[in-house]
């Protein structure tokens, strides 16, 4: 079951490494945080599949403390960034 | 080569990478990364000669090492980041002045 | 104890075409608004079969309750931030792809 | 399992260097933000594979809450950097020492350093069995705590120290600006915050009471805490002028001077430094990280806001329409 658990987290951080590829493609800055959203996500998955893997209770903690943040980045992005004229002028050269 | 001195030679490469960047990069919120980056980069070979130990768990005095300094690289970030805004509120620039300008 | 891991390893094994559908659609959709709708493949199903099949093998419900919590939290993230997203790129003047 | 994790480590520190480089390298300042908010939860993962929980926890919860909101903060108030020309003319120096830095410095220093690496044991104990001898003296279960707070005090009172610093720093540098952009808060935003403050508030203690037996501790809470003080922060809530005066100072500082203060008694008494007296270990050490995780808290907090209260009666940080002081 361990080697089950870590050939998932094996696979899962091969698609954080795919979704990369949207960060650095962008076009929009909203683009490039959806894409950390989904490496928040399966950050947590990969925490919680290592930590059945190693029989480690404090990984499910450092997978609770990321559920609990998955959003903070995202809202800081939307209420500083978001509207101040580098974004609009940056979503405008992505279109 | 086992596997936490191949994280330690990561670490190396990671504070050279962060290093190279400080000096070259121009933008302020770049050199402050690049700091950052170093920093990953000497906790990294920490906690990778702590891993050494084998069956015997890990060594605990680099861990609590490595937790005071991340606190340490978060405040001394929090305070590059203001100064960065400062120089740029007062300069117009965000990036550190060059030789003949002024403030220099 | 076999058949519950055989159904945890099931369940698990199930979640990861969600989070693959999750992926593709971030890399291959037209917009962001299409992307939105990629990503809660992956919150709702993926993370969501995950813990279920840690869930089936959890020693004690306090683990389980733990499980569920996670993902009940990255679900509340998920569904929040997917909509300050989508009504920031509204706002900084971006239109919904349409098939033309 | 051991190829597996193998393959695991191969890929996720060949994704850390590329993704250093690349963040380090890239056009985009945004960009290279986002590079860098990923980059922190993949350290996350190394520090679970090198077999660190305590730093595992510590790195999420400040990488993915405090350094994101810093980086989106500074983001917001810094001009992007198209602003600052690349053909302004580098100086002779400047034009000199990068290339001899990349040809001749960084490949001797790694070499060397890796050869140093490549002749160093590949396993070595290092001081645990020290710590696992002596662990029943400090009176905590867990070891990385006991080093902490027990056998390195020391460490964490002068780091919490440079926190203290930092924040003087910043608020010598300037009066806070506004930190929300002007326009309304989201009522699924504020719903959110609503749900998930409590909880946060919940596993900030929970964190902490878990410091004496596994990992956890006063650190992992206070970046807990402080990041949904963030999130507090960003749903467009402020702490009132009657909040902002006193208490916050108090706050800020109180984790440090308790600390200082259990340190020194021994001192006076003729014992040494941050002995604490036998028996009493376990409270001294469970109080002072209590006010610990709340100081650092509201440190991580305030460096976020960037500036200290404003004089005149008005909350903290200033509510206002549109920040002038961006445009001069």
């Amino acid at each position: 079951m361990a080697e089950f658990c870590l050939g998932l987290a094996l696979l899962l951080l091969l698609m954080i490494v795919a979704g990369l590829v949207r960060v650095l493609r962008g076009p929009t800055a909203a683009d490039r945080m959806l894409a950390t959203q989904l490496f928040g996500t399966t950050g947590v998955a990969i925490l919680l599949l290592l930590g059945q893997a190693f029989a480690a209770p404090a990984l499910w903690d450092a997978a609770l403390v990321f559920a609990l943040l998955a959003a903070v980045a995202a809202v800081a992005f939307v209420r500083r960034v978001g509207t101040s004229e580098h974004a609009r002028r940056e979503d405008n050269r992505g279109d | 080569m086992n596997i936490p001195l191949l994280y330690a030679a990561g670490g190396v490469i990671l504070f050279f990478l962060g290093l190279h960047a400080l000096f070259v990069r121009v933008h302020l919120l770049r050199k402050v990364l690049a700091a950052n980056i170093m920093g990953s980069g000497v906790f990294m070979v920490f906690i990778a000669l702590a891993a050494r130990a084998g069956e015997a768990g890990p060594d605990p005095v680099p861990h609590a090492m490595v937790l005071t300094g991340i606190v340490v690289t978060v405040s001394f970030t929090a305070l590059g980041l203001v100064l960065a805004v400062k120089i740029e509120q007062t300069s117009g620039r965000s990036r550190l002045p060059r030789k003949g300008e002024e403030g220099a | 104890m076999e058949i519950r891991e055989l159904l945890a390893a099931l369940l698990m094994l199930t979640a990861m075409p969600f989070f693959l559908a999750g992926t593709l659609g971030l890399l291959r959709f037209p917009d962001v608004f299409c992307r939105l709708h990629a990503l809660t493949k992956a919150d709702n199903l993926g993370l969501g079969l995950i813990v279920l099949g840690l869930m089936v093998q959890a020693d004690s419900w306090q683990a389980a309750a733990r499980l569920l919590l996670i993902w009940l939290l990255v679900l509340l993230a998920g569904a929040t931030v997917a909509h300050l997203i989508a009504r920031q790129a509204l706002r900084t003047g971006q239109n919904p792809w349409r098939l033309s | 399992m051991t190829l597996l994790s193998a393959l695991f480590d191969l890929l996720l520190l060949a994704t850390l260097l590329w993704l250093a480089w690349r963040l380090l390298a890239s056009a985009d300042l945004f960009k290279a933000v986002v590079l860098f908010i990923a980059f922190s939860l993949l350290l996350a993962l190394a520090w679970v594979r090198l077999n660190a929980p305590d730093v595992a926890l510590a790195e999420a919860a400040i990488g993915a809450g405090i350094t994101g909101a810093l980086l989106m903060v500074a983001l917001g108030r810094l001009s992007p950097e198209d602003a600052c020309p690349h053909r302004l003319h580098p100086t002779l120096g400047q034009r000199l020492s990068a290339p001899l830095l990349i040809s001749l410095a960084v490949p001797a220093a790694v070499a060397i350093l890796l050869s140093s690496l490549l002749t160093l044991p590949e396993t070595a104990a290092g001081l645990a069995p020290l710590v696992t001898s002596h662990l029943a003296q400090s009176e905590v279960a867990h070891p990385v705590t006991a080093v902490l707070l027990n056998f390195r005090g020391y460490d964490t009172l002068l780091e919490v120290a440079v926190l203290v610093l930092a924040v003087l720093g910043i608020w010598c540098l300037g009066e806070a600006q506004v930190l929300t952009l002007p326009g309304s808060v989201s009522p699924v935003l504020l719903g959110m915050t609503r749900v998930l403050l409590p909880v946060l508030v919940l596993t900030g203690g929970y964190l902490l009471w878990l410091g004496g037996h596994a990992p956890g501790g006063a650190f992992q809470a206070g970046a807990l805490l402080a990041a949904g003080a963030v999130l507090w922060l960003f749903a467009g809530q402020m702490l009132s002028s009657r909040w902002s005066d006193l208490p916050l100072r108090l706050l800020l500082l109180l984790g440090f001077q308790v600390f200082l203060a259990t340190a020194a008694v021994p001192v006076l008494q003729g014992n040494l430094l941050l002995a604490y007296p036998p028996g009493w270990a376990k409270t001294m050490i469970l109080l002072v990280e209590t006010l610990l995780a709340g100081s650092i808290a509201a440190v991580l907090a305030a460096a976020v806001i960037g500036g200290r209260p404003a004089c005149a009666p008005q909350s903290f940080p200033p509510a206002g329409q549109a920040d002038e002081e961006k445009q001069q």
